[in-house]
């Protein structure tokens, strides 16, 4: 694979991993001593994605702001990896005036008409929209595609067969990612889905089917590819599931006890096992790696300021944007 | 009928006549050569043309790439309708039934009607949601409900009721041209179907071309002095018989058509009231929690003097619709129960 | 194949016509000369089940009272195969007191506790409460099982899909069927379904598929047979779909002006097929074929009788049984 | 409180205190123990003990064949335990957050509720369906609402709110062992949980052992004479905070917790405005077309002479729940904005 693309896939990686950080940091940083949910300059539920990095960024590396991203309750990866503004993404995350919603949607339901990015706090829901990109994309005869992301854990929703079933029949260009971190909150795989690969579901639709098994952000942006491809030639919808890991809690705040693969988690952390191969293969040393990471700080801290800066909605403008 | 636009003329000097589902239809059409951002989708919209006729010859004139039939999967379908509509389409959905919101209703309240809103604006979902409401034909407790309650008490998405042909055509021309989520029920009873008993005001003067019906507005259906009722859809015919067989008994009904619950045209209902002193809500949705508690506390909290006599309706009385005619007959809001009702408030 | 078993077989396609051919007789006799939904003796919407006899014949030859089915909108020939009590099945959907639900529920929801056997309107939603119905009768450490039916347009609702995953990962007894009659009201297979066959769709969630392709009540009796000794057996669900035939109209009044394939339907008519198999196999002659059809006739005509002469439900009954 | 049944102490001479969430589980525990038939299904029931620790520790009791994780297939496990419920097991069903009832709703309405109704009676349907309900700590407009008016506008299922331990404990127990369908709402704003802002009334006296609170009984949380707060669960706690503060004004609330919207207890209502003459309903789900509207509409129907003033309400205002706490909190039903409105009534 081109140098280039590898050092941008471990580039994208590493911004949303210092973006994840960095709201993490801000999120707990006014709710101690005694964790309060609605304390803070950002409170609310807040699902990070710190371990899932190779998915947003293999994928997203073929669309530009043209092609659609419809993402989950767990959104920023893909976000950032479509290239969603950072500063109003974090301004939305800190419920501010500049942020992509005003400060109305929050972390779960941010939404972006540049990028065609939006996302959904229900289950599989963000699928079904997904759809309607896709067919005003063929429909106007271009190759712009949509991508529809949701959990393991979602791929059992009605939603989710809905969807596959739609696209194959209408031939849409859409690509279906399922990111299988293990666990839907604390249940995990084996006692939410009936099969070991939702790859195998494809067939259901007669769609191709691949699943990653091991996180590898080159094997997802090569599998990927190959169903972008296809979705822009016309050739109909493909599944992808990703075997990934979810580094923290389902939720800041989750203690995790129902989680036995705990200890061996953090060696399953997608970021320095990259960075090694990248390393190995000479596409990395010490200096690009601190240049991208020093870049990736700053980005994000930028992005917080602004954030911390832009002024909090005005109570009176309250019921606005009900109705265009 | 109050009617806006280019082409508005008053229905008194329109001769031709139309059914509702037929002014539905011609309504769709005309925006459909208007703008081809306009498409339906549905099951059975096709070949069938709707089975309550709603989009009957739409294939043949505009072909399957803009009348797509699709699978019974109402979550794709209208989810796929809310995101064409957030890329600049114009889709009109329909869900058959409305009894069957239950497989689709995220879909619909947490993602068409929200959208807007947790886009700060950004973001327009202009789209319509079709579906038919209604019993009275013995369909049983699953294809017989009003329900347009339900809808208008979620927020982000307007709700409209036509119950007379040229309204039909209107609102839904309206309700294409809305860059909101419009939620259009149209109750089988009124869209003079071959194949069920119509009202005979099922059938009525439609003006040709271009026009709208405002979203948000009442409609004076019949004047009248002793008493308000407030009522939409088929109850709407069912009030006008009433009224007219009671004006004979020197009873004087106002019948509101009310033709939209979001917005609600809370002003019109007011100023009835005020005059009438009386007030009676017709709903063939369920009597509790909807849109006759709301109509009657618009007047409470405004003014709770103007009713000289206490509040009345005639609802489903929280019952799932029986299939048995002499049940589903006890449960509606038929002329008999209105006319009680009526007799009763004005001898209050 | 037993003899008796054939001719069991065939003696309830016969009683399943001869009741739907009533039914159409009762809801069109007062409905002339214009046909009004509304009016008659029987009012409301009609699904006739007319060459789908072999499914329900098929399935329900293996079941006791004791087990369990759901059908769907279209729902008489499953429910008289399943032996509930023909008068009062007839009593409901002529809307009287002695009917199964004393007249409140209707042809579309027909609820029977002596069989276990309950219907839905609502397409595909009658697959979910099967799945408790077994969960309990594996609980209480019985081999009872459930039967769930749907239409092949039925099986792209995502009730669907989550029922399957459901039954699958929990290995409930259940035996889910699929009836494909080529059409779901006016759409064809080819609009609603991206596979030719469902049963690829039992693939997706690790359980047996199998498509029966010719309407034959022996295979349907053969496959099903199999599935629900699985499923008694402790193994866990099946899919089976049955390519059958809608010989008449999706409900009474469907004239069916969307449909190619109406020239061919009745030379596709399982039962002059079967009938003269089992003669051609001497299982069948003209004396058993007039005993059996006087039987049936005899039997049905007896149910439109009592459920003409039972009372229409008083409407001071209304409001009753909405609370237990 | 009104407490029936064996062991029913009033809560005055109990001294164990629990928080909400706590007494809702000793609850379940306490039925499931006495009836096998009770089970627990829902996503994350088990080892996680319930997202608001609705069922906390109850697997470790009752092991897994009893309360039962779940795939995110709501329409599934809610339909399993209908099916479950039909075949005489008592099922409890957990939707984590009551904004999901888009995608179970058919289950839930067409089914759990009208199955009883569709059989005559045959059939009975003895289940309890839970949800989380209610906003305040900036979760967004799709885990923020209330969303009780929609269940209880449709019929055939109770719907129960409690808002403090002990009742949420006895409401818990009836809806258990009642034969119906019973939907039971439990704001997350007075479980008491470890996590979140604790209003000082989600710790509160429990009874120990089994009793029942009346499904369809409110309770009169604060007697007074100027003015009916008709409420209900963490717009109580509100409710009752600004009457404590506004008795030092010399204005005296009395304050009513509706407990259960199906059946509603307007008899209760109704008595205590015509003592008080003014009515303010409180309520953090949505204003148009639900709870506030029907409750004013009960009285008007009944007697619009009984309120000296404009019935008033104090909901959100139609709009999606907001993210940011400024706008949410300006939505919200908070006791600023429930005080400015019982200050504008005595005046009125
Ligand atoms: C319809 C619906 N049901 C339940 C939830 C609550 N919920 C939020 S995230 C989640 C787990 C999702 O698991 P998965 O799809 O695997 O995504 P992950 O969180 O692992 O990224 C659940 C159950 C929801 N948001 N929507
Ligand atoms: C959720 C839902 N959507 C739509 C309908 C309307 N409807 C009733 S029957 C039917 C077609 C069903 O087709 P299929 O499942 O193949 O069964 P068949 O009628 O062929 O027996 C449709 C769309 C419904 N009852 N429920
Ligand atoms: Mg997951
Ligand atoms: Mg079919």
């Amino acid at each position: 694979m081109e140098p280039q693309v590898r050092l941008e896939l471990y580039r994208t990686m590493v911004l949303i991993r210092t973006f994840e950080e960095a709201i993490r940091r801000e999120y707990h940083a006014d709710k101690k001593p005694v964790f309060d949910i609605a304390a803070g300059l950002i409170p609310g539920e807040m699902h990070l994605a710190a371990g899932q990095e190779p998915v947003a960024a293999g994928v997203c590396a073929h669309l530009t702001a043209d092609d659609a991203v419809t993402a989950t309750h767990r959104p920023h990866h893909f976000a950032i990896a479509h290239g969603v503004n950072l500063n109003r993404l974090a301004a939305e995350i800190f419920g501010r005036v500049d942020g992509l919603g005003k400060g109305r949607g929050g972390h779960m339901h941010l939404f972006d008409p540049e990028t065609h990015f939006s996302c959904s706090g229900i289950i599989a829901e963000g699928y079904p929209p997904a759809l309607g990109q896709a067919l005003a994309f063929k429909r106007r005869g271009t190759d712009r595609i949509a991508v529809a992301v949701t959990g393991e854990g979602a791929a059992n929703q009605g939603a989710f067969h809905e969807s596959l079933n739609l696209a194959a029949l209408w031939k849409l260009p859409v690509v279906f990612i399922v990111e299988d971190n293990d666990w839907g909150i604390s249940v995990p795989r084996s006692a939410s889905t009936s099969v070991p690969s939702n790859a195998v579901r494809a067939a259901a639709y007669g769609i191709p089917g691949e699943r990653v098994e091991d996180n590898s952000v080159e094997a997802v942006y090569r599998v990927a590819g190959e169903a972008i491809a296809r979705a822009r030639a016309g050739e109909g919808p493909s599944l992808i599931e990703v075997h990934t890991v979810r580094l923290w809690g389902h939720f800041e705040g989750d203690a995790q006890g129902y989680r036995p693969d705990l200890a061996e988690v953090a060696e399953r952390d997608p970021l320095p096992i990259y960075e090694a191969e990248l390393r190995r293969a000479g596409v990395l040393d010490d200096d690009t790696v601190k240049a991208i990471a020093a870049e990736a700080s700053e980005r994000v801290e930028a992005a917080i300021a602004f954030a911390k800066n832009s002024p909090e909605p005005d109570p009176a403008t309250a019921l606005d944007h009900v109705f265009a | 009928m109050t009617v806006t636009g280019t082409a508005a003329p008053s229905t008194a000097q329109v001769q031709r006549r139309l059914t509702t589902a037929k002014a539905m239809v011609e309504a769709i059409a005309l925006e459909m050569e208007r703008d081809e951002n306009v498409i339906v989708l549905g099951e059975d919209v096709g070949a069938y043309g709707g089975i309550f006729s709603s989009t009957a010859g739409l294939l043949e004139r505009f072909g399957p790439e803009r009348v797509i039939d699709t699978p019974i999967s109402e979550t794709a379908f209208i989810g796929a309708a809310i995101g064409a509509a957030v890329e600049g389409m114009r889709p009109i959905a329909e869900l058959m039934f409305v009894d069957f919101f239950g497989v689709c209703m995220d879909q619909i309240y947490n993602h068409m009607a929200k959208i807007h809103f947790e886009s700060g604006g950004n973001v327009k979902v202009p789209m319509v949601l079709t579906a038919a409401v209604g019993g009275g034909y013995s369909d049983g407790a699953q294809h017989s409900q009003c329900l347009w309650g339900t809808f208008a008490h979620l927020p982000g998405m307007k709700v409209v009721v036509p119950s007379t042909p040229a309204d039909a055509k209107g609102l839904m021309i309206s309700a294409i041209r809305d860059d909101n989520p419009v939620v259009y029920l149209f109750h089988k009873g009124v869209l003079g179907l071959p194949w069920m008993a119509k009202s005979r005001r099922a059938v009525g003067p439609v003006p040709e071309g271009d026009y709208q019906v405002p979203i948000g507005k009442a409609a004076i259906a019949r004047p009248g002095t002793d008493v308000t009722i407030v009522t939409l859809a088929l109850s709407v015919h069912h009030a006008l018989d009433v009224a007219e067989e009671l004006a004979e008994e020197g009873i004087s009904c106002e019948v509101i058509d009310l033709r939209s619950l979001v917005p609600l045209d809370t002003e019109t209902i007011l100023e009835s009231v005020a005059r009438t002193g009386r007030l009676l809500v017709v709903d063939e949705d369920y009597l509790s929690y909807g849109l006759s508690g709301e109509v009657i506390a618009r007047v409470a909290e405004h003014d709770p003097t103007l009713l000289r006599a206490p509040a009345a309706r005639v609802c489903v009385p929280d019952v799932p619709i029986p299939y048995a005619r002499s049940l589903e007959q006890a449960v509606l809001p038929t002329p008999d129960r209105i006319r009680d009702a009526v007799r009763r408030l004005v001898s209050a």
